[in-house]
């Protein structure tokens, strides 16, 4: 298992180096530069910008120091943002965006479970039309156009929940994009559980425990869910990976200081070090989270076990 | 693994009829006011600052989001009028200029303190703008501070020649190219080539510049000061030959001379006394004491500077020096600012706290505004299109900006090279339909009717489609008849270049179908990603037509003008005119404003008849204020000295629409 | 064993190797498993050879791994003299129309997304064997062979019985007109009442057609009936080779013993007074077999010497070889080499 | 271990309770051997072929048998129809197109549905004006042309990169999967804002045709890598059926097993998960639209509309609302599609 | 409810009939069965698939998945009590306690993820009120029981940790944790090797004889019935076509279908030759013909076999068979 983990580890190194890499080279090609805008600099001005970030050098010595940084586990400072090193910037970032999306993957766990388990459970009945459609329309309103609609909602006619802003965690500010970022992943989840839950409850192992005398609801909770649950599981890997990092809709109607916010930004603003940092990190976080995803799986499952 | 079917389909119309109710309810207005109107319970004014600021180290950014926040941290010399952001006396209590405008001198207040209790002098003023300067820091608007003798080769990093022999500095006026002296840079005599190589003493220029009487004493420095102006090389080495060879002559005295770096102390900044600053120009500027209020100017205290380096301006360790100070900035989120009861100003401050939130969405700012999270929004965040409802709301603060918007034109290729191309789709545009759809001015010359009291502003090509289509085909986009082929201006040629931000797409679409309804011309509109899109105008990668627009850096025409001051063409349409320039430089040497106005309305004159640009409209304040929030005025800067700003408890003495601008 | 030279198909020491675990998640140090370790075996052209034993035992793969569909580990499959396991892909494919393959399971063999016709015709397509109308008119001609009306040539595998589509699959491995099909579990997947059809049709077509036949099966009593000879396969490796009469009437090899004790018989008065052997204990894994004998951990009649020597297949009686080091054609009856040292091979009423 | 699978497993009862047959088609019944003869004695005339029930035509009937799917056939072909008719008629009966602009200055501002600049009722603008006083009904549906375009390009796109390559790695597997999915896990890590902005600086698009295809090779670019994934895992499940072994046995080629063999076998979860794909790609259209990659304004899609709407929610809501509803609704019908399609296409269903 | 007739019977079953509804219409899996199981007795069920075997056995503990399946009618008396009518809780007492089972596939019937341990405590902590304590050590003993060697040791090692033999075996243990009347074992060597296939049926008849149990025993090979059972009863098409005491039926079958199975299995002493084999194939339950379900493959099939469904005819007190010729087919396998 250690083994196993560590290799996995390993692995990232390489995948690493070359994301960052072609990161950089991006960054590079992309027209335009951190400190160009509508208000042209003056020349003077502008020389004394690249030398101060050394972008006067040949690509190689900056490519070269990049790396040098990367391999010290800093990536530096930040191009737009004087003085702020991107190791600060993601470590504030980080919670923002690891609370929304906590939070949001909880909401989605509670909700779609529940209705993907009684989904299975009532098959085609009204309860199963009425969750699945709910999870469709999850699907088929993208948080784009769900978030602005709960702000108009509750906070601009019920006044219930602030409108944007972050007021830490735990908070009523949490509360909608929380649910924007939910929707879809409620959908999935509901989805996932039901096909599960639906292939488990067929199984034969099932049926003995049906056979042994067990009610259904001890069917359901001690045999069913364990296995029924491994779809959500593996799909919880990318998706935690994905929804801790931040997530650029949300965290922009809401303004929110998350990580997805700081991203977009900084490919909007070229700010080299912070895109390679962030690109960094949530390369590690995906790895990360599938190797986590995996030595769940091998808990649940005990039939796996890694070497 | 299949639910095959379902009779709950219509869920979704439901659930978006019931909100399409509540989007209809929300939009009502209540008792005139966008949202809610309760005064927060405490002195706290909630602002939005825009996007994350850069720095708040003043020096560092050019963006307006951080010079709100600057506006209440630091104080200058000057402070912008709330009003009408002229500038009016602040750490300094009055000013000099001498007659011809080569020094400024200001007279500080004596009981100017920083947040940490030391008093603000001179020296620190001298010290910030030395540092604003200084080629490492690399700051953005450093170019500010160019009117100032030798800031710009200090800034750019460049070198004195020093010939040890006769101890003396090569000067500039002896090495002059002909084609640069069109663009003047001095206003001293004409140098001819039978005088020889010179360097005027020193002494001489006591006769010059007499001392200025109030100060009394006068300094070594001050004479050098006035001194003429020197040659100045670059540093670099490569850069310095590439210079050298472009003039032989200057190449050839260089032989065998010292290259000495301009320093800080060459910058044409003086501290005469602990409150007398005096600042020397290299050429005359009456623009100058305008830019004073700006950020770039204000004081900052050097040995917190000095001691934390970058990290000075961080919560713990920052000193400021105006009416507010910092306590708190959550990045991405927000900045606190605490009322500095050190100020010196400070029983005059009525907020006990300002909160910049960090936030760049205009829809998400009007929720929060809404919802009464803010108390007021800066300018430009109600969407020109919501003026039509919330235009006219109470809380609704719309005046004329010193701002513009305008497109360029790429007269370098393509259709638009041609003069003729670029007037007709000028004249093509009903400005008058557009500003209305805007509730703007229509802009028809370079700068802002209205801005300038005063000023002769010259009158643009008014809308003339008939004259258009003449010209057009004048330049041969005609048929078999000679009359003009709309056919002809194939629209892959031209098309309209813009950024996404704002309203830009919604002004193209607009501009477009003008074309198309008064020319029968169908030009495309292409959008781009903000820094693709600067690159693209910059190097004129564009074909016809972009967008752009200018926000005075200080209160004069000259910042509207000057964008087609540079000599390159560097200025997103490539169009450059000596002439032009020179009247510029004929204005500025003008002291009497009306004579000044008056060249500078020539010039613009001239650059109308080039037509290198479209004016479109002039940008408008369209911000939202609660009515108890008072002291605050939707200024032609929009930039808010928060000094005088207030929250006021008594309905009665709330604004009910625009506060009184006089 | 001796290299006759008439042989169609001759194996020589063929092993097969891989990495147990699977690919999902990779290591250096996985353990091997040897499905297949060492196994000689001849083919006489027109003959059919069983080849029995448990799961696990490597019988599939074997009969895989002379097709190449398993990439043998070492060793050598002669067909017609002609080493398969050193051809190259290119050539193993021209040689598939020579070498054919029946599977066990008619419900996973045949793509559920073509038709019968697109199926059978498919071999001829890859060989170029035939078209359009030549093609048809081939595919009417196998399906008959079959037993299957040709008028059904497009329909689809699920619209027939279990019976009916390994028929189909046995039109498939006709169409190229093949000499030898490794038959490997026809039969165990299909009802009672259809495996004896499919038995015959079988049997007819390699008279038909010359065929020769590799019949693998765990169905003992199916084997026999269809084989001239048997190989016993056990761990890997076959332990016990002969005609198929004497491997039944006459087992030597005490595992081929218990094996064909264990076949209940459908009579009631057999079954009640046959003295059945219950062999105690699981087929070891693969992954680390015994050393020496590998079945000597079932066997009763196991010494130390077992776990030491690897027997090899000797000729015991005329045409009759088994790996058992405890016999040998001086006394080719193990009961009769330690009698009574079986406690292992009791009677079936004993308590396990 | 992949040596021999369980081996005589009578196929299950469960079986019984949903045969493998349809209505259509009786389960033939084949005699023993000379089934051919039989079916004469029955007096059928021979040579007649009996087209099957394929699973494709059994997929369309389970389909049109579920009635959501049908409602969401039925939907998706109205809002289609509507979006390629709908903006003519709009501009031959009002004069409005997605891009004009009335003159008169009173009328450039946003109406609400049903309300002319006399505030009273008017059928002119069903669904309002925006903020140029443009018919939002007539943007609405030219919009669907964009949006429906993108859908469709971009999935193929997405189908066929994502499918061919996911396929090939899953089948062989191997160093070259592992290295095809480690480009796939860079690609994913990949900034793909970063990656638009220098595809549109190094190759900008000279037309906007030109513009649109850039677009859809944006769109393409990104979907195809999930889409890879899904089928991967789909073909490494399905690689080692019986019926692929079965085809590389009759000498089939690589290509030809892969996409004749395996790909349509793996259809259902890629057609879901390429209906799935649609709302993501429409809100990436929007945004590469926005970052000025996508449809050139005036031209609009469903998703920029919807975006451009929620703008301005808070003062003309159906500004968003009915673009959003018609992209929701369209979205929510294609999901219904997408699963029918899988439950149609399904094997496994036809055995429950 | 409580009729008297229960007279020494474990189990009666009469008049069965589980339909299961599909796309192709009503599937009637099991179509009207009778039959019974004596105290101490194994009875044979013999079918091949399809034949409704499992799905009679699956209706007698009400495991039928419904929907897509209903039984329809009948009743199951088990010791008197009619199981149809039982409430669901009811059911679920009798359930692991009194009627126990065991499946085809043992790998896939017991649950992969819980421990062997929790899997079989359960059962007694359900059903006799153990602690957990005792329902550990009553498992370790019923492990050992079914001849799991270090069955203590090995008690809490998950189910892929066996081998099918032993899971096999673990099955059993748990079936026969509550000492159940009747045991119903659904195919239960089906899935394994030979070798071990003789091992469990050793086990089966070793447990039966030692707790009593009675037996019904499912599977497709007339060998293992041969060696196991008291009575055999043979299914086709949902309905029971032959029953008999388990010498009776082999010596002297009263059907064609049987005959032919018998027949058709390949003798391992008899030369190489051609085997006999029915001809066709199973029928398609969703649409039987009118007459005999059997008739279309059967040799001795007559017009009358077509056309009407056949009597189900007592050949002798405890041989009864569904055939119009019935009679004749006995007579004629009593010669040979």
């Amino acid at each position: 298992m250690l083994r196993f983990i560590i290799r996995r580890i390993i692995v990232i190194v390489p995948m690493l180096f070359i994301v960052i890499s072609l990161t950089w080279a991006l960054v590079r090609l992309a027209p335009g530069t951190f400190y160009s805008g509508e208000k042209k600099l003056a020349p003077g001005v502008e020389k004394n910008l690249r030398e101060k970030y050394g972008l006067d050098q040949p690509w190689y010595v900056q490519y070269g120091k990049v790396l040098r940084n990367i391999a010290r586990f800093d990536f530096g400072n930040s191009l737009k943002y004087e003085g702020q090193s991107v190791n600060q910037i993601l470590l504030r970032g980080l919670p923002v965006s690891a609370a929304l999306g906590l939070s949001a993957y909880l909401l989605a766990l509670l909700v779609g479970l529940t209705t993907g388990t009684l989904s299975a459970l009532k098959q085609n009945s009204w309860i199963d039309y009425a969750s699945m459609s709910l999870s469709m329309l999850g699907i088929s309103v993208p948080n784009f156009i769900l978030g602005p609609l709960l702000v108009l909602l509750f906070s601009l006619t019920l006044f219930w929940f602030p409108p944007a802003l972050w007021d830490g965690f735990p908070s009523r500010s949490l509360v909608l994009p929380a649910i924007t970022l939910s929707a879809i992943y409620i959908a999935y989840i509901a989805r996932l559980t039901r096909s599960g839950m639906l292939e488990v409850m067929r199984s034969d192992y099932i049926r003995t425990a049906r056979a042994k005398g067990l009610s259904e609801t001890q069917v359901v909770i001690r045999h069913a869910l364990r296995g029924g649950l491994l779809p959500v599981v593996s799909f919880s890997g990318p998706a935690l990976a994905f929804l801790i990092t931040g997530t650029v809709v949300v965290e922009k109607v809401f303004a929110l200081p998350g990580l997805g916010n700081y991203f977009i930004n900084a490919c909007f603003n070229r700010d080299e070090p912070l895109i390679i940092g962030i690109v960094a990190f949530i390369s590690i976080a995906v790895l990360v989270f599938n190797l986590l995803v995996d030595i769940a799986y091998g808990f649940i499952d005990p039939r796996i076990r890694y070497t | 693994m299949s639910y095959s079917s379902s009779r709950f389909a219509p869920y979704s119309i439901v659930l978006l009829a019931c909100l399409t109710a509540a989007g209809c309810s929300a939009s009502a207005s209540n008792n005139g006011f966008f949202g809610k109107t309760d005064p927060p319970r405490q002195n706290v004014l909630r602002y939005v600052s825009g996007s994350e600021p850069e720095s708040i180290d003043p020096q560092i950014p050019n963006g307006q989001n951080e010079a709100r926040i600057c506006l209440a941290l630091y104080e200058g010399l000057a402070e912008y009028d709330p009003k009408t952001s002229q500038p009016i006396p602040a750490l300094a209590e009055h000013w000099d200029v001498n007659k011809d405008w080569s020094e400024v001198t200001f007279y500080l207040r004596h009981d100017g303190r920083f947040s940490n209790g030391d008093p603000i002098t001179a020296r620190d003023f001298a010290y910030t703008i030395r540092r604003g300067l200084t080629p490492a820091l690399a700051a953005s608007y450093a170019s500010m501070a160019y009117p100032i003798k030798y800031a710009q080769a200090f800034n750019e990093g460049g070198v004195f020649v020093f010939d040890p022999g006769s101890k003396t500095y090569l000067l500039e006026r002896d090495f002059e190219k002909p084609s640069e002296a069109a663009t003047g840079s001095n206003s001293s005599a004409p140098s001819t080539e039978s005088q020889p190589l010179s360097s005027q003493p020193i002494e001489s220029v006591a006769d010059e510049y007499p001392a200025n009487a109030q100060l009394g004493a006068d300094s070594a420095f001050h004479h050098l000061m006035h001194a003429p102006v020197r040659v100045v090389l670059p540093a670099k080495e490569k850069d310095r030959n590439a210079a050298l060879e472009a003039n032989p002559r200057l190449k050839a005295a260089t032989a065998g001379k010292q290259f000495i770096p301009v320093t800080a102390g060459d910058v044409g900044v003086e501290a005469v006394d602990d409150y007398t600053l005096r600042l020397v120009l290299v050429k005359p500027a009456p623009y100058f004491i305008s830019m004073m209020p700006h950020q770039f100017f204000r004081a900052l205290h050097q040995k917190t500077i000095e001691k934390f380096g970058s990290a000075w301006t961080d919560a713990a360790n920052i000193v400021t020096s105006g009416p507010f100070t910092l306590e708190s900035w959550k990045h991405y989120d927000r900045l606190i600012a605490r009322r500095d009861p050190k100020y010196w100003d400070a029983a005059n401050v009525r907020l006990d706290k300002i909160v910049f939130l960090m936030l760049a969405d205009n829809t998400t700012m009007l929720n929060l505004y809404k919802a009464g999270d803010l108390e007021a929004t800066y300018n430009h965040t109600v969407p020109a299109a919501w003026l039509d409802t919330i235009g006219s709301l109470k809380d609704f603060m719309d005046a004329p900006e010193a701002a513009i918007d305008f497109y360029n034109f790429n007269t370098t290729t393509g259709p638009t090279k041609d003069v003729r191309v670029r007037k007709a789709l000028n004249m093509s545009i009903d400005k008058k339909a557009l500003a209305d759809w805007r509730h703007v001015q229509p802009l028809t010359a370079m700068t802002p009717l209205g801005i300038f009291p005063g000023y002769p502003q010259p009158k643009g090509d008014p809308f003339d489609p008939d004259r258009a289509k003449r010209l057009l085909a004048e330049a041969g986009y005609t048929d078999a008849t000679g009359n003009f082929d709309a056919k002809k201006l194939a629209a892959t040629d031209i098309e309209v270049l813009t950024n996404p931000d704002g309203s830009n797409i919604s002004y193209a679409e607009f501009m477009q179908a003008q074309w198309k309804q008064n020319l029968g011309v169908t030009i495309s509109i292409r959008v781009m990603e903000a820094k693709t899109f600067f690159k693209a105008q910059k190097s004129l990668e564009y074909k016809g037509v972009s967008r752009t627009g200018w926000g005075a850096d200080y209160m004069d025409p000259y910042t509207f003008l000057s964008l087609f001051y540079t000599a390159s063409g560097n200025n997103g349409t490539g169009w450059w005119d000596p002439k032009y320039v020179e009247l510029l430089d004929k204005a500025n040497r003008t002291i009497d404003r009306q004579q000044r106005y008056a060249l500078l309305a020539q010039a613009e004159q001239i650059l109308l008849d080039a037509q290198p640009v479209l004016p479109i409209v002039i940008g408008t304040t369209r911000l939202l204020k609660k009515p108890y929030v008072k002291g605050m005025y939707p200024n032609p800067a929009t930039l808010i000295p928060w000094k005088w700003v207030y929250i006021e408890r008594d309905p009665a003495k709330w604004d009910y629409g625009m506060p009184d601008m006089k | 064993m001796t290299t006759n030279s008439k042989a169609l198909i001759s194996i020589k020491d063929l092993k097969v190797h891989f990495p147990a675990g699977g690919a999902r998640f990779f290591g250096r140090s996985n353990p091997i498993v040897k499905a297949v370790d060492g196994v000689s075996l001849d083919i006489q052209p027109g003959e059919t050879m069983g080849l029995v034993g448990e799961s696990g035992c490597g019988k599939t793969t074997l009969g895989r791994a002379i097709l190449r569909l398993i990439e043998p580990t070492e060793g050598q499959i002669l067909f017609r003299d002609q080493d398969l396991a050193q051809l190259g892909a290119r050539e193993m494919r021209a040689h598939r129309r020579r070498l054919q393959v029946i599977f066990q399971d008619p419900y996973a063999s045949l793509n559920p997304r073509m038709t019968v016709s697109q199926i059978i015709g498919e071999p001829l397509d890859t060989f170029h064997l035939a078209t359009g109308a030549a093609k048809r008119r081939r595919v009417s001609e196998l399906m008959e062979m079959v037993g299957l009306s040709p008028r059904l040539m497009k329909r689809y595998p699920h619209e027939f019985s279990g019976g009916q589509r390994q028929r189909i699959g046995i039109a498939r491995a006709l169409a190229v007109d093949p000499e030898f099909i490794v038959c490997d579990e026809p039969i165990s997947a299909l009802d009672v009442s259809i495996q004896a059809q499919i038995m015959n049709l079988l049997d007819r077509l390699r008279v038909q057609k010359n065929l020769t036949y590799l019949f693998i099966s765990h169905d003992l009593r199916a084997v026999r009936h269809v084989s001239d000879r048997v190989a016993v396969m056990y761990l890997g490796k076959i332990v016990e080779l002969a005609d198929a009469r004497a491997v039944y009437a006459d087992p030597l090899m005490p595992y081929t013993k218990a094996l064909i004790s264990a076949v209940p018989v459908a009579d009631p008065k057999v079954e009640s007074t046959r003295q059945r052997i219950v062999l105690q204990g699981d087929v070891p894994s693969p992954i680390n077999p015994p050393s020496g004998c590998r079945f000597r951990t079932r066997c009763p009649y196991a010494i130390a010497a077992c776990a030491e020597v690897e027997p090899q297949l000797v000729e015991i009686k005329p045409n009759h070889f088994a790996a058992c080091i405890r016999i040998s054609s001086e006394q080719p009856a193990i009961e009769s080499v330690a009698p009574g040292a079986a406690p292992g091979f009791r009677a079936a009423s004993g308590a396990p | 271990m992949n040596d021999e699978k369980s081996s005589n497993r009578e196929q299950d009862e469960q079986r019984v309770s949903v045969p493998e047959t349809v209505a259509e088609a009786p389960l033939i019944q084949t005699p023993p051997e000379f089934a051919f003869a039989d079916e004469e004695a029955r007096g059928v005339i021979s040579g007649e072929i009996i087209a099957g029930t394929s699973l494709w035509r059994d997929a369309r009937r389970r389909l049109f048998k579920n009635k959501l799917a049908v409602f969401g056939i039925f939907v998706v072909i109205i809002v289609a129809l509507a979006s390629l008719v709908g903006p003519t008629l709009i501009k031959s009966s009002t004069g409005y197109s997605y891009d004009f602009i009335p003159r008169d200055a009173s009328l450039t501002k946003s109406f609400a549905p049903f309300h002319g600049p006399d505030a009273r009722f008017s059928w002119t603008h069903p669904m309002g004006t925006d903020n140029a006083g443009r018919d939002i009904m007539a943007r609405v549906l030219s919009g669907g042309q964009i949006s429906l375009m993108v859908a469709l390009i971009s999935t193929l796109v997405s189908l066929l990169i994502g499918v061919s390559y996911g396929a090939v790695a899953g089948y062989i597997g191997g160093r070259l999967d592992d290295l095809m999915m480690r480009v796939v896990d860079v690609l994913y890590s990949l900034p793909y804002v970063i990656i638009i902005i220098v595809l549109l600086a190094l190759i900008p698009a000279k037309t906007p045709t030109g513009q649109l295809a850039e677009l859809f090779f944006a769109l393409g670019a990104v979907s195809w890598l999930t889409m890879a994934r899904i089928v991967r895992g789909q073909i490494m499940s399905l690689k080692n059926q019986d019926f692929v072994l079965a085809a590389r046995a009759t000498g089939v080629s690589t290509p030809k097993i892969i996409f004749r063999h395996l790909v349509p076998n793996a259809l259902g979860p890629v057609i879901v998960y390429a209906t799935l794909t649609v709302p993501t790609v429409m809100l990436s259209e929007a945004f590469l639209s926005f970052l000025g990659l996508g449809v050139r304004p005036p031209r609009v899609s469903w998703g920029s509309l919807a975006a451009e709407g929620a703008q301005n929610l808070a003062v003309y809501p159906w500004q968003m609302i009915f673009p959003a509803a018609t992209m929701a609704l369209m979205l929510f019908s294609l999901n219904f599609v997408g699963d029918g399609l899988r439950d149609a296409l399904d094997p496994q269903m036809r055995k429950q | 409810m409580m009729s008297g007739n229960s007279n020494g019977n474990v189990i009666t079953v009469k008049d069965l009939r589980t339909y299961f509804e599909t796309e192709d219409g009503t599937v009637k899996a099991v179509d009207g069965i009778s039959f019974e199981v004596k105290q101490g007795e194994t009875l044979g069920i013999v079918g091949e698939s399809g034949s409704g075997k499992s799905v009679a056995n699956l209706s007698l503990m009400r495991l039928i998945p419904n929907p897509p399946g209903k039984i329809v009618s009948g009743s199951v008396l088990f010791h008197g009590r009619d199981i149809l009518k039982l409430s669901a809780r009811e059911i679920r007492e009798l359930r692991g306690k009194r009627l126990a089972m065991i499946f085809q596939d043992p790998m896939t019937s017991l649950n992969p993820f819980m421990r062997v341990s929790r899997q079989l405590m359960e059962v007694t902590q359900l059903h006799l009120g153990h602690t957990k304590e005792q329902a550990r050590a009553h498992a370790i003993k019923m492990l050992e029981q079914v001849g799991i060697p270090d069955a203590a040791d090995r008690i809490d090692s998950y189910p892929h940790e066996f081998s099918g033999g032993m899971r096999q075996r673990v099955m059993i243990a748990m079936a026969l944790s509550c000492q159940p009347e009747l045991l119903i074992a659904d195919e239960p060597t089906t899935a394994l090797d030979v070798t071990i296939q003789a091992q469990i049926l050793e086990l089966i008849k070793h447990l039966k004889a030692e707790t009593g149990a009675s037996v019904v025993l499912i599977t497709h090979d007339l060998g293992v019935v041969a060696g196991m059972t008291d009575h055999v009863i043979v299914m086709y098409a949902g309905k029971i076509f032959e029953q008999a005491p388990t010498a009776e039926l082999f010596q002297q079958p009263g059907n064609p279908y049987t005959r032919g199975l018998l027949r058709s299995v390949p003798d391992p002493m008899a030369e190489h030759g051609k085997l006999y084999q029915i001809p066709g194939q199973p029928p398609d339950l969703a649409r039987l013909p009118p007459g005999c379900p059997f008739a279309p493959r059967c040799e001795r099939a007559e017009e009358i076999c077509t056309r009407e469904f056949p009597p189900f005819v007592e050949l002798t007190r405890d041989h009864h068979s569904l055939c119009h010729f019935a009679a004749e087919v006995y007579a004629e396998t009593a010669n040979g």
